[in-house]
């Protein structure tokens, strides 16, 4: 594992990479969560019984998701060069087959029972 | 402290203390009665043959996997004991050298593993796919002449129900028995599975049928006798210290006797029906 | 080497690299205990004839807004933080701020969860919504207190300078760490307070 | 590389002995702590077998002290704790530390060429937080109200309060997460270390198999572990908060907790976790067929990219512990298919073993012989899975003796192989003394034949329908004609627990009061053989630097007429090799 190091050094790396990304970009990104946060809150009351309860849930999961990653990507940065590695954590997504499959699952077994 | 380091130290105290720690763990197989014991037992080597006219799927499919894989372990074992018979260690022998990590190797190794699949897997998912959507998946409904039977298992105990004459479970005439299940020969018996408090699982090894009764949900099962006479139930889910225990008995009786015996069950379930006994009325809509 | 960068006063880049690839690992790993939890929710949810079920008292909303919006911003404090560290600026002021942010969270929390249980939606009486709400919340309350504690271990350290641009590495970790109890959060959000 | 970071060795003995950061002694550690386990373990399967060869009669010598309120009689209630604790104290007190504790902190280091864990401190915190769940475990066993007794699956609703009140079951639980918290850390460890700390030159495909097989095994620990942790956390809340996670709200329509959500997540980490346990094993006998049989490792690249395909399948076939459970028939049939293909490269690991030892020249020391016994018994143990793994046998093997048979010689019985072989192995290394070799011979067909014996009647057994986890065959009539195989397995088991007691004077004796160990007892080229034994304090003076693979055994491009080399030993140069087409220079494997 040797030879490897980056070519400038990380402190170089870090102010190079702050340069071009600007101060106004990260406070967009929470304004954006906030008002996503509303909307979630919002969404509830705005689509009432006589709307699909299923576009609902839909949409609120697909609210939360996205201020998830949006938290991951834009605010959890770990302290190394390859950006690679922060995908590392994200392993765990698949665990969303296994939702979907323990749901089907669970389905099978209430309507077949 | 010094003598007792040098004790420790002597061959001859380990070889004693060996001895007789090797001695105490075999004073369990001197054991003569354990031995005795199962001279005298009668002694059966296999499970019973078939009741149930699925169960041939599983002993033809079983014995297929036997042939396979003992053909498999044996190929296996002489690959195993050849080498060390003959490459062993020996002057003036020398291993030879190969990574194997030629594309000739590869396609061999990826050759071989397709053929084993094939022979040893695929074949058997084929039968055993086969067999579930004509057997153990294919559950008969009641239209189809199926004689139903609702199971409540509970700790420790088997509770049996049966329509009795009007067809219909929760009524005064269901047939409610406890460890102890009459059917009717050469027609499908279908089972809905239900538990009071832990899991607990219907095994009818002479039917060659197994189910877990989840409490929570109902689950079903069938099978078809093909032959009169009494047969073992019992429980294969851990479900608490008196697990053993929980054994019930398995009526089959011929189509005459088992109208007779609806008839007789159904009339005395009716003059002891008691309302007023809510415990007893634990009956459910049937799933199919 | 190694071992001698737990008590070294500055670390490499490589150091910074293990720790980065070690903290990666973790919340990988940590993550799957969470989406479990998130599992057996959606299961039990699933089960459930009538959503949230009938005569269970929600959380106050207005609470939960608030309690949501502390963490992001504690978490964007953070973020402002450990940018900051790594240029060399100084950072700490960004880092009490995010502190102060995830304690205000934690009585926010608390308050809630009072909230609840004085309107009489409590675990030992309840059904699968209490179960899981309390269930899932004392869980992700937990990390928040590791959290904190891992904050404020890192401000004390900035304050003595054990930690600073040089020597950034659990700093670094602390706030990666808070943004994963937030990410958590967020789903909680989702799962619990809207209606 | 420098001497940078060699601090000197610890004096006092706390810091030496105790609170050691050295992976070294934490491997020993985790040595002796599972050794331990698996003597208590392997003291309760002889309690299980006595009492079902001679049910309701007192267990000798020990009964009376064990059980004095029934004169050594084992009790229902004492059997279920017995097979329930074996199985936990097993997989997790015995088998885990001895396999991933001790030969991972051991052999991690020592083989890629590093001088410690990339986090000493956190080595430490987890084999004391085993240590913790360990405590914690043998705390249950005396609590009152009875210990653990649903099972090591500890089913609910058995094990909430509904069939359990005790609070041994709670206990259990915070055991079981206490011990993933452990394997968890340890897991980090090992991965961040295997990435960031291989020495120069030790490339991926330099990387011994040991290594390799301990790097899945990591990885599925920091993925699966949490999975039961989580489940066990549900399961605490459920005993303990009055939750409802696992009971359901009504017998019949569901509604409420669901018990199969508990089989659900129980099996997303044990079927995973069977492979926790083999991979290892799988690793060192990769590299000790090749080391003993002078060849190099057949397949090198397949060998990884099947253990690697057997990391990545494994959380996808666990459906098959739940067969009869009531799965829809679709899923049912994913998970046959999905159990038979992870066969494929369980096959090909196979091949590759036999293709390794063929034409080799066999040194038939202990250790080999271990390895030969693990692909043995993992060969008849694997086989056999074929009946399990198709739906319409299980639904009858299921839950017998059959399955227990199976997943003994699967997991436990090629493990404990696996783990004994790496101890004749590497204990000259860690002792810095031999273990006898013919105590150590007579040990492995002590223990071969009466194991093959007690699991192939237990296959026996189960083809005759005799259920598992039954306190007495003799209760039920339909099983009263089957206990003559009982009494077969427990004399062949007592022999087996008898042919331990070798091994355990082996090992105390040559620990103590065995040859001292030569440097390279083995004549293998791994880095830690370059390193006198035992081991000193920072591994490696200097950090060395790797120019050949691990396996490079008979290479006519060795110079010096041996037939292996050390992994800092260049090869003799192409051209003065003969011209043997498959002899390449390690650069190309």
């Amino acid at each position: 594992m040797s030879g490897t190091g980056p070519t400038i050094s990380p402190d170089q790396f870090y102010e190079k990479r702050e340069k071009t990304s600007t101060k106004g970009k990260y406070i967009t990104v929470f304004l954006t969560l906030t008002f996503l946060t509303i909307v979630e809150v919002f969404v509830p009351s705005v689509y009432a019984s006589e709307y699909d309860h299923n576009l609902k849930m839909l949409l609120l999961i697909f609210l939360a998701v996205g201020k998830a990653i949006l938290v991951a990507l834009f605010f959890m940065h770990l302290d190394h060069e390859k950006g690679w590695v922060k995908f590392i954590a994200a392993t765990p997504v698949y665990m969303g087959l296994f939702a979907i499959l323990l749901m089907l699952e669970s389905l099978y077994r209430q309507v077949g029972a | 402290m010094k003598t007792l380091l040098d004790a420790l130290r002597s061959r001859a105290t380990w070889r004693w203390l060996g001895t007789g720690a090797l001695l105490l763990m075999l004073s369990p197989c001197a054991d003569a009665a354990m031995l005795q014991e199962a001279v005298d037992l009668p002694n059966r080597w296999g499970p019973n043959p078939s009741a149930s006219d699925y169960g041939w799927r599983y002993d033809e499919l079983f014995t297929l996997i036997t042939i396979l894989i003992s053909v498999s372990f044996a190929i296996m074992l002489i690959l195993l004991v050849l080498p060390m018979i003959r490459d062993r260690a020996r002057a003036g022998h020398k291993a030879s050298f190969d990574h194997g990590s030629s594309l000739f190797d590869k396609r061999f190794t990826a050759t071989v593993s397709v053929i084993v699949f094939i022979v040893l897997d695929a074949w058997v998912l084929v039968i055993a796919v086969r067999d579930l959507r004509e057997g153990y998946w294919n559950i008969p409904t009641e239209l189809e002449g199926a004689y139903r039977v609702e199971v409540l298992a509970q700790q420790w105990s088997w509770n049996f129900r049966a329509t009795g004459l009007d067809g219909e479970f929760g009524t005064a005439d269901d047939v409610i028995t406890i460890n102890d299940l009459t059917v009717p020969q050469d027609r499908p018996v279908v089972f809905n599975l239900t538990s009071k408090d832990v899991i607990h699982s219907l095994y009818v090894p002479d039917m060659r049928m197994k189910r877990d009764a989840n409490p929570g949900a109902v689950n079903q099962a069938w099978f078809q006798p093909i032959t009169a006479g009494d047969f073992a139930i019992l429980c294969a889910e851990l479900c608490g210290f008196a697990h053993y225990q929980m054994g019930a008995q398995l009526h089959v009786l011929s189509p005459e006797d088992f109208g007779a015996w609806e008839q007789d069950a159904s009339m005395i379930a009716v003059a002891g029906f008691d309302p007023e006994d809510t415990e007893a009325q634990w009956a459910w809509d049937w799933k199919e | 080497m190694t071992i001698a960068s737990i008590h070294a006063p500055v670390e490499d880049t490589r150091d910074r690299t293990n720790a980065a690839l070690g903290m990666a690992i973790f919340i990988g790993s940590w993550a799957m205990a969470f989406a479990v939890l998130f599992i057996s929710f959606l299961i039990l949810r699933q089960r459930q004839a009538v959503w949230p079920p009938v005569g269970v008292t929600l959380p106050s909303l207005p609470l939960a807004v608030a309690a949501t919006l502390t963490l992001l911003g504690s978490s964007f404090a953070l973020h402002r933080s450990v940018s900051a560290l790594r240029r060399g600026a100084p950072f700490t002021s960004w880092w009490t701020a995010g502190l102060v942010g995830g304690l205000v969270f934690a009585v926010l929390q608390t308050w809630l969860w009072a909230d609840l249980w004085a309107a009489g939606t409590t675990t030992f009486t309840g059904g699968t919504y209490e179960s899981l709400f309390y269930g899932l919340t004392w869980f992700h309350g937990l990390h928040v207190l590791c959290g904190l504690g891992a904050l404020f271990l890192a401000r004390i350290g900035a304050a003595t300078g054990r930690y600073g641009h040089q020597r950034r590495a659990f700093v670094v970790n602390a706030a990666v760490f808070w943004h994963f109890v937030d990410v958590v959060w967020i789903v909680l959000f989702i799962c619990f307070f809207v209606p | 590389m420098s001497h940078d970071g060699i601090h000197p060795e610890p004096t006092s003995f706390w810091r030496k002995h105790v609170f050691s950061v050295d992976h070294k002694v934490i491997a020993k550690q985790f040595l002796w702590f599972g050794l331990v386990w698996l003597l208590i373990g392997g003291m309760m399967a002889m309690m299980i077998r006595w009492q079902l060869a001679n049910p309701g009669e007192p267990f000798p010598v020990l009964g009376a002290l064990l059980f004095p309120s029934t004169g050594g009689v084992i009790q229902p209630d004492t059997y279920n704790v017995l097979f329930t604790m074996h199985g936990t104290i097993m997989i997790f007190l015995g088998l885990t530390p001895v396999l991933i504790g001790c030969f991972g902190n051991y052999c991690i280091p020592m083989l890629i060429g590093a001088r410690d864990m990339i986090v000493p401190l956190l080595n430490m915190l987890s084999f004391w937080t085993l240590m913790l769940g360990g405590a914690v475990g043998f705390y249950s066993l005396l609590v009152p109200l009875g210990a653990s007794e649903a099972g090591w699956t500890g089913y609910p609703t058995l094990s909430t309060t509904v069939g359990a009140p005790g609070s041994g079951e709670t206990l259990w639980a915070l055991a079981v997460f206490l011990i993933g918290a452990s394997s968890i850390m340890g897991g980090i460890n090992y991965i961040t270390t295997i990435v960031r700390l291989r020495a120069p030159g030790m490339t991926w495909s330099r990387l011994p198999l040991t290594i390799w097989g301990m790097f899945f095994t990591a990885i599925l620990n920091v993925l699966f572990l949490p999975v039961i942790g989580s489940a066990m956390i549900l399961l605490v809340l459920d005993r303990a908060f009055g939750t409802q996670f696992y009971v359901p709200a009504t017998m019949i329509d569901g509604g409420g907790g669901d018990p199969i959500l508990y089989q659900h997540l129980f099996w997303i980490f044990g079927h995973p976790e069977v492979y926790i346990l083999i991979l290892p094993a799988w690793g060192f006998i990769s590299d000790f067929l090749s080391f003993f049989a002078r060849k190099p490792a057949f397949g090198y690249r397949v060998t990884v990219g099947a253990m690697l395909a057997v990391t990545v399948l494994s959380a996808v076939v666990y459906g098959h512990h739940m067969f009869t459970t009531g799965l829809s028939p679709m899923l049912g049939e994913s998970f046959m298919l999905l159990t038979m293909i992870i066969s494929v490269p369980g096959e090909i690991l196979f091949f590759n073993w036999l293709h390794t030892i063929w034409r080799g020249s066999l040194r038939l020391t202990t250790p080999m012989l271990f390895s030969l016994g693990t692909v043995f018994v993992f060969g008849l143990g694997g086989l056999t899975g074929l009946y399990l793994a198709t739906i319409s046998t299980d639904i009858f093997l299921h839950d017998t003796y059959f399955v227990v048979g199976h997943f003994h010689l699967t997991m436990a019985a090629s493990s404990l192989f696996g783990a004994f072989a790496a101890i004749y192995f590497w204990m000259p290394k860690m002792f810095g003394r031999m273990l006898d070799e013919r105590l150590g011979k007579l040990h492995f067909w002590a223990t071969f034949i009466p194991l093959t014996i007690v699991f192939c009647v237990m296959f026996w057994s189960g083809y005759a329908g005799m259920p598992r986890r039954y306190y007495d065959h003799t209760y039920l009539e339909y099983l009263r004609d089957l206990q003559h195989l009982n009494v077969l397995t427990s004399a062949a088991a007592f022999l087996l627990g008898a042919a331990q007691l070798i091994f355990a004077f082996n090992f105390i004796r040559s620990r103590w009061w065995g040859a001292k160990a030569p440097t390279n007892p083995w004549e293998v080229g791994t880095l830690d053989m370059a390193v006198p034994s035992p081991v000193p304090y920072y591994n490696f003076e200097t950090i060395p630097t790797v120019v050949t693979g691990p396996h490079e055994f008979s290479n006519p491009a060795i110079p010096d007429g041996k037939d292996w080399i050390f992994q800092t030993e260049p090869l003799a140069d192409r051209a003065a090799a003969p011209t043997d087409p498959s002899a390449q220079p390690a650069a190309s494997h």
